[in-house]
């Protein structure tokens, strides 16, 4: 089985994979720490895991999360607002 | 009560003023603006974009509102930030607090702007004079050297 | 730069807002404004009068904006109170200040409101709805009982 | 030789003198003090000298200082701005 993934791109990520979201087929049972080592691979992202946070669904989660079919994922780099 | 927002429209700073609720009850009004300084890290800034994550953001924002509301005891919360493209000068965040002791409003507007900046999905790409750009991160354009603590990055 | 008045006039506090000196090196703008509460001492106010020794509190509210943007390198601060009768609701004084760094406006406009609540020549007298007055002493509108400390009665 | 001073009288002392200011003549060499201890006797000020502040033209003042022909002093009850 297999989860298709929603995934939004912000700031760097967003020029370094050069689009806004894209959807990403993932093995079932791959958590938001895989997808993103996959992603952080396939674009040169300039940043690990413990510079950034997660949301799963609009909602701030943790990277074991394990991703389910239908999932929105959102990669959120160090924030600069204010 | 608590209000809070993400525009793509300037921030009408002094309509904002005059849409207070009633407060008899509440002495004391503060307001915090954050503009847009024209250097950064020592460059000169010719104008600035902010991309937000607005679901989330929107979500954020009201968190720290309503727990800035509960332990400053503030009667009002507003916050405001702007997205989009912005000139130098512009008001990028608006923050105004009510509360019936002015300790407390000091204390609740600062608890917004600062969990703001370190919590709330919003990202800023600086555009300098020299044709550069860069996405900054935690260097804020308001305290580049004095507002690290608190601050949440994973 | 500094502004400081003391106003038979309403304070327009949109008309300030809108007149602040341009500060592109400027990015936090931190205002304060005092109004006037229902409930004072537990009694229902009706209305109040500010009764100010006006050449002696204008010289010391010059001095407290001086202190002020020297310590917290501010590069605007104005502070404007308002004397006569005042009703419920209107703004009895109003503290702006702009600088660099957010703490520093933060911290700037409160030093100026608390300076001037302990030190400045301006006197309350409240008007109970039970017909009863008083010239209230060291206990203000904002914050009867938190904000003693500081104070410099004689 | 005798001094004529310019008093004012604000908030709780404008109440109590009934007045906002009036001239009073004192002996030479008379401090702020004295003339405070005269008027808190003639018009039953309910502040004593540790209470309050005292001006002389315009300006903040020592109890003891010894006050001049044409000096204009005032008294500062316990101030309550903002």
């Amino acid at each position: 089985m297999q989860a298709r993934i929603a995934v939004r791109y912000f700031a760097v990520l967003k020029d370094c994979s050069g689009k806004q979201s894209e959807e990403l087929t993932v093995a079932a049972g791959a958590r938001a720490s895989d997808l993103y080592g996959m992603l952080a691979e396939k674009y040169a992202f300039p940043l690990g895991l413990k510079d950034i946070r997660v949301a799963v669904n609009d909602e701030f989660a943790k990277f074991d999360q394990p991703l389910n079919d239908g999932d929105k994922v959102a990669f959120i780099p160090p924030v600069s607002g204010g | 009560m608590i209000d809070v927002a993400i525009t793509a429209e300037p921030i009408d700073t002094r309509a904002l003023r005059a849409n207070l609720p009633e407060h008899p009850d509440s002495g004391g009004y503060v307001c915090f603006e954050g503009h847009i300084r024209d250097i950064n890290h020592g460059k000169k800034v010719r104008r600035l974009d902010y991309e937000t994550y607005d679901e989330l953001a929107l979500k954020e924002l009201t968190r720290i509102c309503e727990t800035a509301a509960e332990r400053f005891k503030l009667g009002f919360v507003r916050a405001v930030h702007r997205k989009g493209s912005l000139e130098i000068g512009e008001p990028a965040v608006m923050i105004q607090v009510l509360s019936r002791h002015r300790r407390e409003a000091f204390e609740g507007c600062r608890f917004v702007i600062d969990q703001l900046k370190a919590r709330v999905p919003i990202w800023k790409k600086e555009y300098y004079d020299d044709g550069s750009t860069e996405w900054t991160q935690c260097h804020d354009h308001v305290s580049p050297d004095h507002d690290h603590e608190g601050h949440q990055h994973p």
